[in-house]
């Protein structure tokens, strides 16, 4: 029957290292398939990388020079310095802690309580999908900043955690939504079919066969939550109606705007320039990446 | 028709509930709003000079038009206003009704939002045509990339950088307000071309950051439509390029045509950060104005305003896409 | 004591004078011309007048420039005082200005909270009786149960408006209503209540157009700006020189900023600035800062019902780890010069009131030695070169400040650094806006704050805010009663007695003197209590406000420079007064 | 092995103009099969073939009747009581690409109805690679070439054998095959059915065969029953030749008719029926559900519902008034 | 119509493959040739082909497509291309599959192809779509007044084949016009395209997966395999006598209604997909079980025998016996 013959490969445990070998394998060539796509995962990985490192190079109290006061770039301060003479690499560096670490959590709860919620509606469909499906609409509904800026005055989001919960619980719409639907339409495949006639679990069934069809999508809406929270807090902190307590590349944009007027003079325009070039350099990572994201879980596409 | 009325007044139902629970929530969360602003004013009277006496008296006269009575009593009454399309007045104007507030700032938001958005919509939708049709090229790749960066790129971010560049660096759009008072109200070219002039950076903000997603929507909408056997089979008919083109954007722009009443209505709201950077005064600073201000009932209003806009929005989304969509008009889409 | 206007100018050329109200971001295009609505279109010294513009003369409150008032008459024991009214005052439709006007002004001004007019039983400074003289005469006399140096300051700070347009406002038995509430009991109770009514319905009363009696008068204003033309019937019209003036919006400073290093303002008041912009905004073709008084100060303030801020100790070795020329240079170098030592003070009405007493106090001189010595004393440990509370806890120097309030943060961040450096940990901790800050603040949240001080020119003013509400003691028709730390307001929670060179005073209640005290009497007690401020510390006094007046010369001329013109009381703008005065010239 | 009687389904149409509207999609189906026996439905599209399949299999309720396994009535048991029993029919579904997750290996495939079927039994690791092995070759692919692959590897009569093997991995009864080779290359067709038929005849697996296609009915099952479904009722039912070369109701023989004639192999049946009309459901249903299409519908049809019933000498049983047997599909041409 | 010669290649990432290899193929007037072959053997691909219309990244590589009265349509381009097609050649698409506008009713449609092809007398037009829907027993009013979603799919086809024929093109090309419709539908189409066929004169290509239904309206059937046509000829004949031993296994393979089951035989092998398709030698030897050595390196010529044509090394060497 066959034409071909594939390498053997038997045995369960060595065909699942296997196949994890395979799978990296097949992502290392989505990757390279387009030079872009490696460019942005080095980005992130390297935000990644600074988030994690970074902070751990500086003190915790960034020392500043009042003699050295909103600098331009230098050889010494590569995007000059801030109003306390404090180095604004060092901000930013210091700053992406907060920033990634809050846009992960709201990326972690977005897709976990939008893919909980998209699969249990999808799954039981009935009543509680048409009840869970219209506060999802009416949540989707309702403009997220200006909510933002109202809950503003009640709660602090006073650390990266809280920020991203918050963040978090009112992003997870859309993937509830998108998940529903593919959900929806995956039930309809003989495949899910097949597993429930063979009397697989539901744990089964959504762990094995749903979600990993579902990996790209998912995959996507995470860097996308990861954009749009990073977007979100900046923008809070900008705006300046949240209370600040640490570095952070929004309070660093407030500052530079509201505080030494980098919009007006040229010495503090490394300040503003710097978090703004951090956010444009995120979004392009995530940007690039995410266009691999469809191959990267689609096993046809991949070992193409 | 009757297709039509029965999904009207189903999404006019479902408005209202929506209408109803935000100004619920908002109710609460503002009634919950930590701070006191009569300490404040108080405090600033007196750095003023003002004798603690007379400062305390000033106070009362000016919070005197606070609600009071038990939460819920406020509660039914803030409810009961709202039927009156009244949102209560504004403590940092007092006497000027919120609805009177809100709506010379909604003037203000919705021209540049149209104008930005309905641009961006046009040359996005034309471009992303290109960019579907030459998806193979240089000239397609790089549209769909410019477009994921603009998309992505945080609208804030946008503001900045243009007003760093044609208000800071180089001076030659305005960035303060949206028209010079010297010109006389009224159909005069002066005002108007001041209008315009200072129009101009937030329209382009706008429409630059809607831009890429019209762009890579478009793309995607018509390299489906082009993958429709419609579209093949027209052309194996002999039809003319022009109506196969006309048959492509038809049904490649319908899709979008949804989105476009949806994100005019998130506009709305979204115009916080450029209104706040071009302070152009529209509903989006009169929110952050209401924030900063701790007026209750003017960042309420703005809020709920917003929220409704969205809401129109997605009725009229809804029912032009099933007046356009005869699918959807005779009622064959299930739910 | 009196003035006179400047009659000799050469006459108005015409011209549009740009400016900014900078007390009030934010204009609203919906809003009145009425001078007691929050966001009215009415701006003081333009199109809304007052009898008199006070000045923030350093030590004597009732200094004032005419304004509806020419000239004035006070009795020697400050009893009463006599008005009299421009001769040739007249509203912008024609009108003139009478007695009758300043009357029914002075109505008004009691349903809004005056200091000089005021319903509030026993309040300081209060007048008794308003006589009209004859149409431009009026005497107005003081209430001598509870008398104030600053009843003048009070009466000459009145708006007057145009009693034919708004003379439906105030009801015909409001002089008997008035008259009751002054009283005792259930009546006065009920017609003071009333009189708070009635000051809703002056806030939110809209004139159907301006009518001025200013050198301008409204015509219209759109969200982002507000158009002024001159008002023709303006006593001193011949001499104003802007035919148009047009008010900026604002909603923070750095849109000033913007304007003022485009060269776009004629004149602008004070703005706190960062040096780069400050140094931009000079370099604008024309631009010039006049720099003047402002009795303003900022301090770091204690809580002293927390630990370790109860013991003075800690309080005085902060103040001499504290660098406050550094501090002032990044947070304010342009707007405040370093305090040379804590008074309560400014210390310029300080070096007018307590000559003598001020080199005695001492500077507390950044000295890390001292600092230790006095930590010591208070107990606290040093481990691992950082500082401890005496009970080994470790201690956090935790400093909070409104967001919006850049120099302070920024002085903060800086005090940090500095704190951090001598081996105290501190913390800045943002609170999102001043209204949650101050509640926050009084609740008695926050370990330190910063807290504006030596608000004057009267020397009451100037010290309640150590002594006063904040720290414990109220001043209710001239009785001094101390609340419990944490009761009443007092967040403070200072002593209600301290020691001062080995004696025990009570600052509260020499500061509730000074409310009744002249010039002579108040005096010694100033000593005495800027002394205690100096020992016990209460506050670490930061930097005194200077008064940075923004002006440009390319279209206008004629600013004064002369320190007492630019001392103008708060609230008022003062190039309007120069105007009025004459004083500003079109460029030929 | 599995008897259904008076099996009906209702689905209530959700949204569009039929909102509200019932499509009785099967209204009363009476069969049994026996182990290792088979019975193929036919019917034009829409007529409830698939419900029934879906029901048969325990992928979809019904609504009214009763369907006995091995003897056990399902009704009156819990949904998870039911399973066990309905995991000895597995379904074949008729789109072989979908009906294999093509994020999953086919050794991954083949694992979890094993893994699940080891738990039950005690069995190692070891068995169920074994029987990986095993149900692959039964349904003759090379286990070493085809464990490791993904779907999208293999060809649709491959992908279609991996169906079959994954449900042999729990041991059924009986398959539902649901148009089981439509989407399969032609050449490719006959082997699919050629193992089915195995599968009947090596296992003993009942085999349930839903088609269009009458002759692969034959193929699978000659020595079975052939049902003619319309609209959700059975209109005639017998073996599968003598509903063939037979048919006794209308709707039978349109339906043979409108198989198309190998014209240098066949020549035309002697009296073909073919109706024009299409089928249409927004017809109220009174009287019998075919007598809008029927050439030969008499007044009484218009009325009254024909039931199944036997006419004598015909060994199927049929619902209609009008009984007569024509012979319309084509015959071989004689000497080819 | 004659095609000659007709290669398709299909631009992948192994190159330059050819989906229709040299096909030859004549249709002659007023007859009905069935195309048959399996999913991938290209028959779309030279359905397309014969409307110049290969979509990237396919081309015509060689060969000619030459219709009476209007020469080589390979060689036709822009305006000239556009006219031939529809009003010479008339496409009818799969059934059920969308090849109207979603957006506008047919009659619409129908108007729009008018203007497309210069017709100054829309209104006779439309009359003639009705009277054609009219004869394919639709109400042609009710028809012209429908959007595709309120159409059956076998209204659909017959939609499509109006607007196929309504141009009065001459040479009608069917691609899988049953595919999908019930069996039912599928009997009313075929005698639809039987009966419109003869009553028009039309010359007529149907393509199809399905033998029976080429055996049931062609007067003449090829057989495509891999992209090469291995037989053709008279439909009768060759479903009666086949050559190529494809063409007999597909027969084969067909379960039959009457006779003996077990006649049935699968055909060994899986069929070829564009990249397994033998680059040289015939494209059928790996499940042909009379393979012979020159199979491997030689294609077999298409070798015609009266009416009757066959590629296949195997029968050559039997006739030459
Ligand atoms: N889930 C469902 N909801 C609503 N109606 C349904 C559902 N499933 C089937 N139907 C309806 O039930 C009827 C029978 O459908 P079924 O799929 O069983 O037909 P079928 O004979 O399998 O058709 P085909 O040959 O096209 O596969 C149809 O009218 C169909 O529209
Ligand atoms: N756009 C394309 N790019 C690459 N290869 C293609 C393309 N279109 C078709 N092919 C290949 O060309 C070959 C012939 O395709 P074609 O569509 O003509 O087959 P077909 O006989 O019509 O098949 P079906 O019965 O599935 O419609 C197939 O192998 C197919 O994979
Ligand atoms: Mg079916
Ligand atoms: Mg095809």
């Amino acid at each position: 029957m066959s034409a071909t013959v594939i390498p053997e490969t038997s045995g369960g445990i060595s065909t699942a290292s296997a196949m994890r070998r395979n799978f990296w394998r097949g992502v290392w060539r989505v990757m390279r398939r387009k030079p872009s796509r490696l460019a942005g995962a080095v980005i992130l990985a390297g935000f990644v990388v600074m988030a994690v490192f970074g902070p751990m190079f500086y003190p915790d109290n960034l020392p500043g020079d009042a003699n050295a006061i909103t600098r331009p770039p230098s050889w010494e301060h590569w995007f000059g310095t801030d109003p306390q003479g404090r180095d604004v690499l060092a901000l930013v560096i210091t700053g992406s802690r907060y920033v990634l670490l809050s846009a992960a959590v709201t990326a972690l709860i977005t897709v976990v309580f939008g893919t909980g919620l998209g699969l249990f509606s999808g799954f039981k469909r009935g009543r509680w999908d048409t009840v869970l499906m219209r506060v999802t609409d009416m949540k989707l509904t309702i403009p997220g900043l200006p909510l933002l800026l109202v809950l503003a005055t009640v709660w602090k989001f006073g650390n990266p955690l809280q920020m991203g919960l918050v963040l978090g619980l009112l992003g997870w719409g859309g993937v509830a939504r998108a998940v529903r639907a593919q959900t929806l339409s995956l039930r309809e495949r003989g495949f899910i079919e097949a597993a429930r006639g063979l009397g697989l679990s539901t744990g089964h069934i959504i762990g094995k066969e749903l979600l990993p069809s579902m990996a790209p999508y998912i995959a996507m809406n995470m860097l996308i939550a990861v954009t749009g929270a990073v977007y979100a807090q900046v923008g809070l902190f900008f705006l300046g109606v949240l209370p600040y307590e640490s570095n952070n590349w929004g309070v660093m944009l407030n500052l530079a705007v509201f505080q030494a007027g980098a919009m007006i003079t040229p010495y503090a325009l490394g300040y503003l320039l710097a978090p703004l070039l951090a956010i444009l350099l995120l979004t392009l990572g995530i940007v690039l990446v995410v266009d691999a994201m469809d191959e990267i879980f689609n096993p046809r596409l991949r070992e193409e | 028709m009757t297709v039509i009325a029965r999904r009207l007044a189903g999404h006019l139902a479902r408005g209202l509930v929506m209408i109803l629970v935000v100004a619920t929530i908002s109710f609460f969360i503002v009634n919950n709003i930590p701070g006191d602003p009569m300490a404040a004013r108080y405090e600033k009277l007196i750095e003023g000079g003002m004798s603690p006496e007379a400062a305390a008296q000033a106070v009362k006269v000016l919070y005197g038009f606070q609600p009071t009575g038990s939460l819920w009593q406020q509660y039914t009454d803030y409810m009961g206003g709202l039927l009156h399309l009244d949102l209560g007045v504004s403590v940092s104007r007092p006497g000027t009704p919120v609805l009177d507030v809100l709506g010379e700032a909604a003037k203000w938001t919705v021209l540049p939002v149209l104008v930005g958005t309905l641009l961006s919509f046009l040359v996005g939708v034309i471009l992303g045509v290109f960019a579907a049709i030459r998806r193979t090229s240089k000239l397609g790749d790089a549209l769909a990339i410019s477009g994921s960066l603009l998309h992505g790129i945080p609208q804030y971010v946008l503001a900045m950088l243009l007003v760093v560049i044609f208000a800071t660096l180089i001076p030659i759009l305005p960035a303060d307000g949206p028209v010079d008072i010297l010109f006389e109200p009224g159909f005069n070219a002066g005002y108007i071309g001041s209008l315009a002039e200072h129009a101009v950076l937030p329209v382009v903000t706008y429409a630059l950051s809607a831009y890429g997603g019209w762009v890579l929507a478009m793309k995607s909408s018509v390299v489906t439509v082009l993958g429709d056997d419609f579209i093949l089979a027209a052309e194996l008919r002999g039809m003319k390029r022009s109506i196969v083109f006309r048959y492509i954007a038809r049904n490649a722009i319908l899709p979008l045509f949804t989105i476009l009443a949806l994100s005019l209505g998130l506009l709305l709201g979204g115009a916080v950060f450029i209104e706040k950077i071009f302070n152009y005064p529209g509903l989006g600073l009169m929110l952050i104005n209401g924030v900063n201000d701790r007026d209750y009932a003017l960042m309420s209003g703005a809020f709920l305003l917003i929220t409704g806009a969205v809401i129109v929005a997605n009725i009229v989304a809804d029912l032009f896409y099933s007046t356009i969509d005869p699918r959807v008009r005779s009622g064959e889409e299930a739910a | 004591s009196g003035g006179s206007t400047n009659k000799s100018g050469s006459g108005g050329g015409g011209g549009l004078f740009t400016t900014i109200d900078v007390n009030r971001p934010g204009l609203d295009a919906s809003a009145p011309a009425n001078p007691y609505n929050p966001k009215g279109n009415s701006f003081p010294a333009f199109n809304s007048m007052k009898l008199g513009w006070v000045k923030n003369h350093l030590t004597d409150p009732n200094q004032a420039l005419p304004g509806i008032a020419a000239s004035w008459e006070v009795a020697p024991d400050n009893s009463a005082i006599t008005l009299k009214l421009q001769p040739n005052g007249k509203w912008s439709d024609g009108q003139p200005v009478t007695a009758e006007d300043v009357k029914m002004s002075i109505g008004i001004a009691y349903t809004q909270g005056s200091t000089a007019f005021s319903v509030t039983p026993g309040a300081a400074g209060v007048a008794s009786d308003v006589t009209v003289v004859d149409d431009k005469t009026l005497k107005i006399t003081q209430e001598m149960a509870n008398p104030s140096p600053k009843f003048v300051r009070g009466v000459l700070d009145t708006t007057v408006l145009p009693s034919h347009v708004w003379k439906d406002v105030l009801p015909a038995n409001f002089w008997d209503t008035l008259k009751a509430a002054r009283g005792d009991g259930a009546d006065a109770e009920k017609a003071r209540a009333d009189i708070t009514a009635l000051g809703q319905k002056v806030l939110t009363f809209a004139p159907p157009k301006d009518v001025s009696a200013g050198p301008f008068v409204l015509e219209r204003v759109n969200p982002g700006e507000a158009l002024l033309v001159k008002n023709k019937n303006f006593f001193n019209a011949a001499n104003v020189a802007p035919a148009q003036v047009k008010f900026l919006n604002y909603t923070g400073n750095e849109q000033i900023w913007n304007y003022l290093t485009a060269g776009k303002l004629d004149q602008s008041g004070f703005v706190a600035a960062p040096t780069d912009v400050m140094n931009r905004i000079k370099q604008a073709p024309g631009n010039e800062v006049i720099k003047g008084y402002s009795p303003v100060a900022v301090s770091m303030a204690f809580n002293q019902s927390k630990k370790p801020y109860d013991n003075v100790h800690v309080r005085r070795g902060l103040a001499y780890l504290i660098n406050r020329d550094e501090v002032t240079k990044v947070a304010s170098p342009e707007g405040g010069t370093p305090a040379i030592t804590t008074s309560g003070i400014h210390q310029k009405a300080a070096q007018a009131w307590i000559p003598d007493t001020l080199p005695k106090l001492d500077p507390y001189k950044p000295d890390p030695a001292k600092a230790e010595a006095e930590f010591k004393q208070a107990g606290l440990t040093k481990k691992d070169g950082k500082w401890a509370l005496a009970d080994g806890t470790p201690w956090k120097v935790s400093m909070h400040a409104p967001s919006g309030f850049s120099d302070w943060l920024s002085a903060q961040e800086n005090i940090k650094s500095q704190l951090v450096k001598n081996g105290i940990d501190a913390e800045v901790v943002t609170t999102t806006d001043y209204p949650l800050y101050l509640e926050e603040l009084s609740a008695g949240k926050y370990d330190v704050g910063f807290w504006l001080m030596a608000l004057g020119p009267a020397p009451y003013d100037i010290f309640q805010r150590l002594y006063g509400a904040s720290n414990g003691w109220t001043n209710v028709a001239g009785k001094v009663e101390h609340a419990a730390p944490g009761k009443g307001g007092n967040w403070m929670g200072g002593p209600e007695q301290i020691e001062v060179d080995g004696a025990k005073i009570n600052p509260g209640e020499l500061t509730g003197k000074l409310n009744t005290a002249t010039a002579e009497q108040a005096k010694p007690i100033m000593a005495q209590l800027a002394t205690a401020a100096n020992q016990d510390l209460p506050v670490i006094q930061l930097w005194d406000y200077v008064n940075n007046q923004f002006v440009n010369n390319t279209r206008f001329t004629g600013w004064p420079h002369d320190d007492e013109i630019l001392r103008l009381g708060t609230g008022v703008l003062p190039s309007g007064v120069w105007i009025q005065l004459g004083m500003v010239k079109a460029k030929q | 092995m599995i008897t259904a009687t008076g099996i009906t389904r209702t689905f209530k149409q959700r949204g569009g103009v039929l909102a509200g509207r019932e499509v009785k999609a099967l209204r009363g189906v009476d069969f049994s099969i026996a182990k290792g026996g088979a019975a193929s439905f036919i019917g034009e599209s829409g007529c409830g073939k698939t419900t029934l399949g879906r029901i048969i299999a325990g992928l979809e309720s019904y609504d009214g009747g009763e369907i006995a396994i091995d003897g056990a009535p399902m009704t009156p048991l819990k949904p998870k009581q039911r399973q066990p029993h309905f995991r000895k029919i597995q379904m074949i579904h008729q789109d072989p690409y979908s009906a294999l997750n093509p994020t999953r290996t086919i050794h991954q495939t083949l694992q979890a109805p094993l893994a699940l079927r080891a738990r039950q039994t005690g069995r190692s690791k070891q068995w169920m690679e074994e029987r990986a092995a095993e149900v692959l070759s039964l349904v003759g692919l090379d286990p070493g070439s085809v464990l490791s692959r993904y779907p999208h590897q293999l060809s649709g009569g491959m992908r279609q054998r991996v169906v079959i093997a994954r449900a042999l991995t729990v041991d059924p009864e009986m398959l539902v095959a649901d148009e089981a080779v439509s989407m399969i290359d032609v050449s490719l067709r006959l082997g699919i059915l050629a193992l089915l038929k195995d599968l009947r005849e090596r296992l003993g697996v009942a085999v349930l065969f839903i088609t269009h296609d009458v002759a692969t009915a034959r193929y699978i099952g000659d020595d079975g029953e052939l049902f003619v479904i319309y609209r959700g009722q059975v209109v005639e039912r017998g073996p599968v030749d003598s509903v063939i070369a037979d048919p006794v109701h209308p709707y039978t023989q349109s339906l043979l008719s409108a198989i198309p004639v190998l014209h240098g192999l066949e020549e035309p049946g002697e009296q073909p029926v073919v109706p024009l009309e299409s089928l249409d459901e927004s017809r109220a249903d009174s009287g019998c559900l075919f007598a809008r299409r029927c050439p030969f519908r008499s007044e009484r049809c218009e009325s009254e519902l024909p039931l199944l019933q036997v006419t004598d000498g015909v060994p199927q049983e049929h619902a209609c008034f009008h009984p007569e047997r024509r012979s319309v599909i084509a015959r071989p041409l004689s000497g080819v | 119509m004659r095609i000659d010669g007709l290669t398709v290649v299909y631009k992948t990432t192994a190159g330059e493959l050819p989906a229709v290899r040299d096909v030859s193929l004549t249709l002659e007037p007023g007859t009905i040739t069935g195309i048959v072959g399996e999913s991938g053997s290209g028959k779309s691909t030279l359905a397309l082909s014969l409307l110049n219309a290969v979509q990237p990244p396919g081309r015509i590589a060689t060969g000619s497509v030459e219709i009476d009265g209007l020469g080589d349509v390979v060689g036709l381009a822009g305006e000239r291309l556009r006219k031939a097609r529809g009003a010479h050649i008339g496409y009818v698409f799969q059934a059920a599959q969308n090849s109207l506008n979603p957006l506008k009713t047919v009659g619409k449609q129908l108007l729009d192809l008018g203007r497309s092809h210069g017709v100054d007398d829309l209104r006779g037009l439309v009359r003639e779509a009705k009277e054609l829907l009219g004869r394919m027993g639709l109400d042609g009013a009710r028809v012209l007044d429908s959007h595709q979603h309120e159409l059956s799919g076998g209204m659909r086809q017959r939609v499509g084949i109006m607007l196929a024929l309504v141009l009065n093109a001459h040479l009608v090309v069917l691609d899988e016009p049953t595919t999908a419709l019930d069996m039912i539908t599928q009997a009313n189409i075929l005698k639809i395209v039987r009966e419109v066929h003869a009553e028009r004169g039309l010359t007529t290509l149907v393509i199809t997966h399905d033998i029976g239904v080429v055996a049931e309206v062609a007067d003449r059937l090829a057989v495509m395999y891999g992209g090469r046509l291995v037989e053709q000829g008279p439909t009768r004949e060759v479903l009666g006598a086949p050559r190529h031993p494809y063409t007999r296994g597909l027969i084969q393979a067909i379960p039959r209604l009457v006779g003996d089951i077990d006649e049935a035989r699968a055909l060994p092998g899986r069929p070829p997909t564009l990249a397994t398709v033998p680059k040289q030698g015939c494209v059928f030897r790996e499940r042909c079980a009379l393979r012979m050595d020159i199979c491997e390196t030689d294609d077999p010529a298409a070798l015609a025998d009266g009416p009757r044509i066959v590629a296949c090394h195997a029968v050559g060497v039997k006739e030459r016996a």
